[in-house]
């Protein structure tokens, strides 16, 4: 299983903090369009990704025990 | 000034030193809303040599909820944002250089305030503000601290050039605009929180205590309690455009931004003439009082009111334009004002 | 009022029912030092009603480096803190009730000042006042937040009554001073990411959002880049003598504080008398200027100086030595002004 | 092996902001006091104790894996 933590508006959006969700050998490009498809997630080409705490981009590879945060950027100020 | 800055240099990291090295650092904010208003006082506190203070914009009472150092006079008078948190910086320390730049910034009026600046402090509210920033820091080697905020949440990293990735490594694209002050609203501990978080970051840089500068970009939610400190150390790309080895600073070389835009948190349209003019404000007071406006002005700005709209004019010729969202209404009721 | 807070109302758990709940609201700030002052100055702009502030200090040069709100005007007339930030929240918000304590609280006297009060904020520099606050908030059933800093360290915990554990479930002895702003001085960013964590925790609860409190003891270090959130589920010990079963709040019971005082991060002792009495500031003057002293003074206090010593002497009897970390002297110097 | 994390003047004191131990077994009381003789700590009977970032009195037992920190309280202000 694959933890992925939402951030901001991304937690607002889908009303979930937190989603367990099997994503073994998945890029984390195919994680952001199977959350897209399942909760109804915008926008999420624009928005930063973290695997256990590292920057990562889109072909990082994901492995299960793996904490993925969807990091959108923040504007504001 | 030891006297005043005695628990600063107590703390052994800065010292004696460090102190002397803070004050003969020049930083430049851009933008002195509400991070801009607590990095600039945290500075000014800190003992810094010199402020330049950039702003488009002036005080309103809805700011006053979360912008440090105004008050309800600075409201009543309509002052510019900088000249404000210029007059509030000379009664915290009168020794401490200000510099106020009342201007909407783009890459190219930007470009010409960072001469002999050490550091740029991120208080802006857009991304395509940053890019430029971002940009010009790579360009011109000044540091840099990106900070924001909205609702609870806020965000910021501290990008080194030659150092540090950059904010283009990050993000491939500019982020159309998600949530703002405007949908989400904003508490004033997500401001202070983040500007907490750049002020230790650029003590760190002004002190040139290289090794303690942060190597992460930092989110939290004080509503929710969540944080997490992202490590960047896998993020900087080769072939960025703006800090690879192939750059071209493609934020500073397109075409200009647009002419009208909708300001973060508010109903209101920015309107900038083509080129920076220089309006003669009391002429266009007088005109418009003849119009049947009413008007009240001082010697940075018009504002006027009829029919419930209310348009404020700077001596740039840029007008924000009051109670709509409609880009070409705003500029219609530019053009009737000023042609 | 709308306009004012439209920013806060927008965000969403506040909204405008949670905006006239902050506004329904008494808040009590212990110390208006560094973080009371950060706290004091973002709940006036949040809106709370009623601000009761005590602090037993005036404003000295050494504060303007992280105290916000204080002003070089304020140290010119040595105004008492209380009093100062009394004055600079008027400026930002007229329509904030506020209530200035000139007095060095002990539990008898604070207990007096807790009537109808919702939440009290910490913002003193002692773990002997902090005990007593506990051991109210308990007796009293008034949730409180502990904050503290110190170099670029700082620490944050909501307590609620019947709901989360108590500080004496957390620390079995008070702690002896270890470090403080006087041995490792204090940067302003770590004041007021504690008062950034206050102020969030502060309008959950005046909201009333109990859910939201943050259930976790924070520790952060800005200059090291670290971060800890400690949950406290399994902190909270029944036989607590502060919120367990047989509680008998020690700390309001036992014997009085000791009559003097090294004050955090100076070299000045406070002393105090055995009971509060009530002096004649203007005719104290007089008779110090005979004595051959340098004496100012105003309607809170007495400053005098000879000799290199200098002492400032409240309406209540209480005197500030300083320039000596030596309680008996101080002491000595005390009763050869006031017998 | 327990790896502990120290905070503020422990840091100071004792160089370190993080060691590794082995204490598998051992309590919370043991470790202090051997962190009290090896690395010249004064003062860790006041000290809060965070296992895996849960409050834990002296009596905690720690196994192998265990992040450990120790958080003087700070009373500043």
């Amino acid at each position: 299983m694959i933890k992925v933590l939402l951030f901001a508006q991304l937690r607002d959006e889908s009303g979930k903090e937190a989603i367990s969700i099997e994503g073994n050998g998945w890029s984390v490009a195919e994680l952001k369009g199977k959350m897209e498809a399942e909760y109804q997630l915008g926008g999420l080409e624009t928005v930063m990704t973290a695997v256990n705490e590292e920057f990562a981009d889109d072909n990082t590879i994901l492995s299960d025990g793996d904490t993925v945060a969807f990091i959108p950027p923040v504007s504001g100020g | 000034m030891k006297e005043r800055h005695s628990r600063q240099i107590l703390f052994a990291p800065i010292g004696e030193t460090g102190q002397l090295k803070i004050r003969r650092k020049h930083v430049l904010i851009l933008g002195a809303g509400a991070l801009g208003a607590a990095n600039a006082e945290a500075l000014t506190r800190a003992g810094v040599g010199k402020l330049t203070i950039v702003d488009r914009d002036y005080v309103e009472l809805s700011n006053l909820q979360r912008q440090q150092m105004y008050t309800e006079r600075d409201v009543e008078e309509r002052l510019p944002k900088a000249e404000a948190a210029k007059r509030h910086i000379r009664e915290i320390d009168h020794g401490v250089q200000v510099n106020a730049v009342i201007m909407d910034a783009t890459a190219q009026n930007l470009e010409r305030q960072l001469d002999a600046v050490d550091l740029i402090l991120d208080a802006t509210d857009n991304f395509e503000t940053r890019m430029i920033i971002n940009d010009l820091s790579q360009k011109l080697h000044i540091p840099w601290i990106y900070g924001a905020c909205v609702g609870s949440v806020g965000m910021t990293l501290p990008i080194v050039p030659g150092q540090t990735p950059c904010l283009h490594c990050l993000l491939k694209t500019i982020p159309i605009q998600g949530m703002t002050c405007d949908t989400g609203g904003i508490i004033s501990p997500a401001v202070t929180m983040v500007a907490a978080h750049q002020t230790a970051e650029a003590l760190k840089i002004l002190t040139e205590d290289w090794g303690a500068v942060r190597p992460a970009l930092v989110i939290f939610d004080l509503w929710r309690n969540q944080y997490q400190s992202v490590k960047l150390t896998k993020a900087k790309t080769k072939d960025c455009l703006s800090c690879g080895e192939q750059r071209s600073y493609p934020f500073l070389t397109r075409e200009n931004a647009t002419k009208t835009a909708i300001l973060c948190g508010r109903d209101t349209v920015q309107v900038r003439p083509p080129r920076p003019v220089k309006l003669q404000l009391e002429k266009l007071a007088k005109d418009l009082i003849g119009s049947g406006y009413v008007v009240t002005f001082n010697p940075f700005l018009v504002s006027c009111e009829k029919d419930g709209e209310r348009i404020v004019i700077f001596e740039d010729g840029r007008a924000l334009i009051h109670g709509t969202k409609d880009m070409i209404q705003a500029k219609a009721m530019y053009q009737s004002i000023l042609g």
